[in-house]
């Protein structure tokens, strides 16, 4: 009833809820927070955080069932990390002046010099390699002839290969390079929280009800598509259904009630219960709808 | 209850013998005359038209649900006819929020119902009478699992069946 | 399992730049994506899914942690020029130049969120001075309220990925709901939409109208129309409009109609001038009805002259005479009006609709007003023995079960209410500023022989707006109708990482006769 | 941009004969007219004939205890007994109906001891004989319905040639037969005059083979007795006596108010009384307003569907969590097409809404309505600016309103549906 679990236990990643020691930096776009590194990604979710991934993927960016880089987290999440103190606002710096520039520019274009070099050995040995197995298993028989063949093509190889410029292998990062924060950030987030405003009412609310689920084990996400304020998996999205939608309303708020059958019959439809969740007095009040049999 | 009987012709409706039909004998009035209805009119609940409504769910949930013990309350905080009853012998007591369908409520009033201690049952009324019920219970309910493809199909002739009638 | 995700503040910094040998074995990896296995519905607690938790966490930290690794021959140089939000390109263009990009002065440009895609997908290099962005930068820097909003991208960003052809669209270029219901011919030169193109590639807000001249033409043409345009356009739909060419008995007809029966008209011709007599009770309104009031028939059989308007209509003293249109019949645009079926539908059933009294046998019988008054008498008469409090109060019934009628007939008959659509009146109502167009969408398996010169009809327009956005009301829907044409709009709603697409589409439920 | 079109979906099996469209008669010299009383703020009609007519000619309505038709039985298990086909009742239950009985006699004022005497005198079991001379009684024509429906009295010449005989053929027409049928409606008002023009509006005699309507054969009601109950006895097993039934709950056919609305106005078959009162168009319209603050927009979009031939039911769309839903022909022959949502606009096209949407709710009826196969449907009431409030106080403003039809519809960017979780 109370918990996904039965209560006694939670999902293995929450057991880092407790000791919350690193701190995610948040950079705005567009007035939005994002988490771009992925050790931050890593770690709200290990704080049961799930967020929602906007970014193509790398390795097979045209398809939108599985996205990448950058995480988004939903106001109720963006609160918490902050509530927790573990969120920071990262502001782009782009005072960038001469001399750091210079030396910026410098830095990048001797590690392009060094990345072709060492590529170019790797890239040789590669090949040296490749034919190595294509000459072993070609001539099964390892007569000295053979091997001075070998030889004799390995030197060549020495002498005349060259890297080209085009071949070379290099990185589209990410993240902003240089990307540096210092744990004093946090304190100025606090007095300085650049993100949308949360003092309104029904965001308050939500936020209760996220809180309150959260500490119940539960994993949250947006849960618009299904009518309601959040979807509530029993545990890590990547492995559980959703059972719950929540809807977060204030306990004194009227609704139509064309508006409960909707939702509640989209809860049947999609076998989940429609949560009713209203912050009270004793916390906060739930109530499941579920579909009555009675046709 | 037989929809083609003539009233007039019962005992109970002797006051009333003189069968001009067009001039609806109080008899076919029998909604005023029925006990439930008359002790729901004594809870002086003031918004008749959710009396009317609670009425009609009283009459499915006996006369077709063939539920037992059912009888009507009144919810002084909500002004409200509530109703309980049991679905069937021996089966737990749950309360029944009949409720006109263009109305509003709030999670209190809810709440407020389910306060009472029961399962609940809201019921909204469509104003040609059609019921549809929803069932509400206090804390978080897990759904049902989904079960093998094998009991999908059922479910879905089940609907088909039910969209026939 | 806890151990693993222990941060590591330290090495943090570096982990995520590659070092050349990494790079290096990058070139030969994988580019499938793992399955997901079927999802539990209970957590048990079990090893089991303790295991498939882990591997599943582990197959998605290793999709997510990956770099975007390229040949350097596979990529295309690009500047990101701040002061123009514009990148530019600095070596030739791929494949994607077909459906993205502009060229202006010789030089070859994207759009923000043209390169920021193309950034994401491993094709676009961008540098800014001189130093590469990375995709961080890129969201950051490309990503404006004067360029495209954050959740603009992610659907321009989730259509491209679908293979969609994405190009902001441009209001300039778009004819306006009145030049198409002239149905002018569309004088769009190809340079005049390259020109227009780089305009909207330049800094003004992305969806914004934008200034340019030809645009302003057509809105001022809109604007000097009269204000009761919008009425006019209510009951003369099409059919004056189209009557022109070739059904002049139409035009008879709508002025005979049950529903129009206050006719009055311009230029009266005869056989008019004898419906409307009549027709016209006496209490004729004080207000003119504008749809009531046929325009001549130019185009069609009309004479040469149109004979004096009724001086009823004319202010004060005014003189008006016999006006000669020979001169003007030869400039008409005399060009059928295309009309889908459903149109021709809708427009046989709208005529199909007014009865005219006229047909009536018994009033035809009637030879003059005495006659019909008498008809309307006996018609009366045979209402007796109707019930009182219905027949006999101020409003009575709009059928009378003793005069029964087919059923075509009794519907037509009750027929009160007027069917609108969005189109009507859409031409008067003031722009807003919360919904505007933001994308012209192009169907995927066109793209084989896409023209950016020429992109032909978008299969649909986009507009984008948040979940906690208001849902559009009937005047956004109106105006986003009449903004597109016959392209429909959809509405890209962001929440979070779903994206939802909803249309609001006219519709005229038909008629549906039982006899 | 306009929508197309979607074919409604006929329904696999149709059980019914399709009638009419509408109650109205297209024959001038019949007189039926419809009545129906206000109980409680709702609608009801009470008399079977004009129950069967008015819903069975355009679907209006739905039986207070049935999920359309008015078609409930007071019992699932009826027995042939002797000649007879009767309903089976357990002895509590036909004492729960005594008891009503009881409380109704007692509410009228009479004494305890008269009551108690009229509940002995009703229990008492009833012989067969008398049972049988009642219903032959009937068949001779004393006005009850029933000996009409017979067909043998020889004013009901007419129609009773559509009759199954009732009683002695207990299967399978007797399964057929148990509400009153329609053709009595003529006889209702005009049996003054035109009994040489037949009254059947329907062209097709064999209609009344197969007037009961709903899906589901097995439940279908048997031929009533004339009520009589067979009462499972206290001492044995197998034991029935027959007996009177003490308390009939006929059941009503309850009318939205824009159903009782527009047959009143649209149609001008039907009258509404209030304490007895007929109302008269306005009134009704007042009184309508008063109980539902919304009535005009809600009835100015029903009567347009109405008058395009749809059969609109406000009922259904309580499930779908919407105003109405389109049916065309008749809930029997199709699925409902469309969800509709009923709002209200002025001139301007702005107005504040009767159901304020956010993304979140519309998401929700779109994802419910598309999930049953229907499309959801934004109906616009639009009020010009200078409508007075005068004006609102009589249905003739409704010639000023327009309406505006809008199909709402999500678009799937893809068919590589990788809606990742759920369902």
């Amino acid at each position: 009833m109370d918990g996904p679990s039965s209560g006694d236990k939670t999902p293995a990643c929450d057991k880092e809820n407790s000791f919350v020691s690193h701190v995610v930096g948040l950079s705005l776009c567009d007035s939005t927070p994002l988490l771009w590194r992925f050790q931050d990604l890593k770690t709200v979710r290990c704080q049961g955080l799930v967020g929602a991934l906007l970014g193509s993927l790398p390795r097979t960016p045209r398809q939108n069932g599985r996205l990448g880089r950058p995480l988004l987290l939903m106001p109720e999440e963006e609160r918490m990390l902050s509530d927790r103190h573990s969120a920071a606002a990262l502001c782009a710096n782009d005072q960038d002046e001469g001399v750091v520039l210079r030396h910026q520019l410098e830095q990048y274009e001797e590690e392009q010099r060094r990345s072709y070099e060492e590529q170019n050995v790797l890239a040789l040995e590669d090949r040296k390699s490749a034919m190595l197995r294509a000459m072993t298993s070609s001539h099964t028989g390892s007569d000295a002839g053979n091997t001075d063949n070998l030889q004799g093509r390995l030197e060549i190889l020495d002498q005349n290969f060259t890297f080209p410029q085009s071949a070379l292998a290099v990185q589209l990062s990410t993240v902003r390079a240089g990307l540096i924060y210092c744990h004093e950030d946090r304190a100025f987030l606090q007095a300085d929280w650049p993100m949308r405003a949360q003092d309104n009412p029904c965001r308050e609310v939500r936020y209760q009800v996220f809180t309150d689920l959260r500490s119940r084990g539960f994993y949250l996400t947006s849960g618009g598509k299904f009518g309601g304020d959040f979807l509530v998996y029993p545990g890590d999205p990547l492995r559980f259904h959703a059972h719950f939608i929540a809807v977060c309303l204030p306990l004194e708020e009227s609704v139509y009630l064309l508006e409960v059958l909707a939702v509640a019959r989209l809860g049947s439809n999609v076998k989940k219960t429609v949560l009713l969740c209203s912050p009270g007095l004793n916390g906060v009040q739930y109530t499941s709808l579920q579909w009555s049999g009675m046709v | 209850m037989e929809p083609a009987l003539h009233p007039e012709e019962r005992p109970e409706v002797s006051m009333s013998e003189a069968s001009d039909r067009t001039a609806a004998p109080e008899t076919q009035r029998w909604i005023l005359q029925h006990p439930a209805y008359r002790q729901m009119k004594d809870l002086e609940v003031q918004d008749s038209a959710q009396v009317h409504a609670a009425f009609l769910v009283y009459m499915d949930l006996t006369e077709v649900r063939q539920w037992k013990e059912v009888s009507c309350v009144k919810s002084h905080e909500l002004e409200l006819v509530l109703l309980e009853g049991r679905e069937k012998e021996g089966a737990p007591i749950q309360t029944v929020l009949p409720l006109p369908v263009h109305r509003s409520l709030c999670h209190k009033s809810i709440r407020q119902v389910l306060d009472r201690g029961f399962p609940m049952l809201l019921c909204a009324v469509a104003s040609d009478s059609t019921l549809v019920y929803q069932r509400m219970t206090d804390g978080l309910v897990t759904p049902d699992p989904p079960v093998g493809p094998f009991q999908d199909v059922g479910r879905r002739q089940h609907r088909k069946r039910r969209q026939q009638r | 399992m806890a151990d693993k995700h222990k941060p590591d503040t330290d090495r943090s910094f570096f982990s995520e730049i590659l070092s050349p040998s990494e790079l290096f074995a990058a070139r030969s990896r994988s580019h499938k994506i793992p399955i997901r296995g079927q999802k539990d519905f209970f957590p048990n607690d079990s090893e089991e899914q303790r295991q498939r938790l882990e591997q599943s966490l582990n197959e998605h930290w290793s999709l997510i942690s990956e770099e975007r690794v390229e040949r350097l021959g596979n990529l295309v140089r690009a500047k990101w020029i701040p002061g123009d939000q514009i990148v530019e390109l600095q070596s030739p263009a791929g494949k994607f130049w077909q459906t993205m990009g502009f060229s202006s002065d010789g030089k070859q440009f994207l759009l923000p969120e043209e390169a920021l895609y193309l950034m994401e997908c491993g094709n676009l290099q961008v540098f800014h001075r001189d130093l590469p962005l990375s995709i961080q930068d890129g969201y950051e820097r490309f990503l404006s309220p004067n360029t495209l909003r954050l959740q603009q991208y992610q659907v321009f960003g989730h259509l491209k990925r679908l293979g969609y052809v994405v190009h902001r669209f441009d209001p300039s270029s778009e004819p306006s709901s009145y030049a198409r219901r002239l149905n002018l011919p569309q004088s769009r030169d190809r340079a005049g939409r390259q020109l227009k193109r780089k305009r909207s590639a330049s800094p003004t807000p992305s969806c914004s109208r934008s200034e340019a001249p030809e645009e302003s033409t057509t809105e001022r043409m809109e604007d000097d129309k009269p204000r009761h345009d919008g009425e006019e356009e209510k009951t003369v739909p099409e059919s004056q409009l189209t009557a022109s060419s070739e059904a002049p008995s139409v035009q008879a007809a709508t002025t005979s109609t049950a529903e129009e029966r206050r006719g009055r008209s311009w230029w009266m011709t005869e056989d008019l001038k004898h419906k409307a007599s009549v027709h016209c009770p006496p209490s004729a309104s004080s207000h003119w009805d504008f749809s009531t009031v046929p325009f001549p028939d130019l185009g069609g059989r009309l004479s040469g002259c149109l004979a004096s308007p009724d001086p009823s209509l004319l202010p004060g003293a005014l003189a008006v005479g016999v006006c000669d249109v020979a001169a003007w019949k030869g400039r008409i645009n005399l060009r059928k009006v295309k009309m889908s079926a459903k149109e021709r539908n809708r427009e046989k059933e709208v005529c199909r609709r007014r009865r005219d009294i006229n047909k009536d046998r018994e009033v035809q019988q009637c030879s003059n007003w005495a006659d019909y008054k008498k008809l309307l008498a006996k018609r009366q008469g045979r209402r007796k023995g109707r019930p009182e409090h219905l027949w006999n109060r101020e409003v009575a019934p709009l059928h009378d079960p003793r005069q029964p009628l087919p059923t075509g007939e009794l519907l037509d008959k009750i027929s009160v209410l007027k069917s609108t659509n969005l189109l009507e009146g859409a031409s008067r109502l003031k722009g807003s500023d919360e919904w505007k167009i933001c994308f012209n969408v192009y169907q995927p398996d066109t793209v084989a022989d896409f023209k950016k010169s020429n992109p032909g009809k978008p299969y649909s327009r986009m507009c984008v707006c948040s979940f906690d956005d208001p849902v559009p009301d009937l005047r956004a829907i109106k105006l986003l109708a009449s903004q597109s044409g016959d392209v429909p709009v959809v509405i890209a709603v962001v929440d979070h990482g779903d994206i939802s697409f909803y249309t609001f589409k006219d519709f005229q439920l038909p008629k549906d006769v039982y006899p | 941009m306009q929508a197309e079109f979607r074919a409604p979906r006929r329904r696999n099996r149709v059980y019914e004969q399709y009638e009419a469209p509408l109650p109205v008669s297209r024959i001038p010299e019949d007189r039926s007219h419809f009545r129906a009383e206000i109980i409680n703020q709702h609608v009801v009609v009470c008399h079977p004939d004009h129950i069967q007519k008015i819903h069975n000619q355009g679907y209006f309505g739905k039986g207070v205890l049935s999920r359309a038709r008015p078609d409930h039985s007071i019992s699932n298990k009826w027995e042939q007994h002797e000649s007879l086909f009767l309903p089976v009742i357990s002895q509590s239950r036909y004492k729960e109906l005594l008891r009503w009985a009881g409380a109704a006699l007692s509410s009228q004022g009479l004494d305890d001891d008269a009551v108690s005497q009229t509940l002995h005198r009703l229990s008492q079991p009833v012989e067969m004989e008398e049972v049988k001379r009642e219903v032959e009684g009937e068949e001779n024509g004393q006005g009850g319905n029933r000996g009409q429906e017979e067909g043998l009295g020889p004013e009901d010449i007419v129609s009773s040639h559509k009759r199954p005989k009732r009683c002695s053929e207990v299967e399978p027409e007797a399964k057929r037969s148990c509400r009153p049928d329609l053709e009595d409606l003529t006889h209702d008002h005009s049996s003054d005059q035109d009994s040489d023009s037949d009254p059947d509006p329907d062209p097709d005699p064999d209609l009344v083979s197969d007037p009961s309507s709903d899906s589901d054969p097995e439940m279908e009601t048997l031929v009533p007795g004339p009520g009589y109950v067979l009462v499972d006895s206290e001492v044995g097993e197998g034991v029935r006596e027959v007996r009177r039934t003490p308390f009939s709950l006929l059941e009503y056919l309850q009318l939205s108010l824009e159903e009782a609305f527009f047959l009143v106005y649209g149609l001008g078959c039907l009258s509404v009384y209030l304490d007895k009162e007929p109302l008269s168009v306005i009134q009704l319209w007042r009184t309508f307003q008063t109980m539902h603050p919304n009535f005009v927009s809600s009835y100015a979009a029903y009567h347009h569907f109405r008058s395009r031939g749809w059969v609109p039911k406000g009922g259904s769309g309580a499930k779908y969590g919407v105003d109405l839903m389109l049916y065309r022909k008749g809930p029997a022959f199709y699925h409902a097409s469309y969800s509709v949502v009923i709002e209200r606009v002025d001139e301007t096209f702005r107005g504040s809404a009767l159901r304020p949407f956010t993304w979140r709710s519309l998401a929700a009826l779109s994802r419910i309505t598309a999930n049953v196969s229907k499309e959801l449907m934004m109906c616009y009431v639009i009020y010009p600016v200078d409508l007075s409030q005068s004006e609102l106080d009589s249905p003739e403003c409704l010639s000023r309103l327009k309406v505006q039809e809008m199909i709402v519809s999500r678009w799937v960017s893809s068919k590589e549906r990788t809606e990742q979780d759920d369902i």
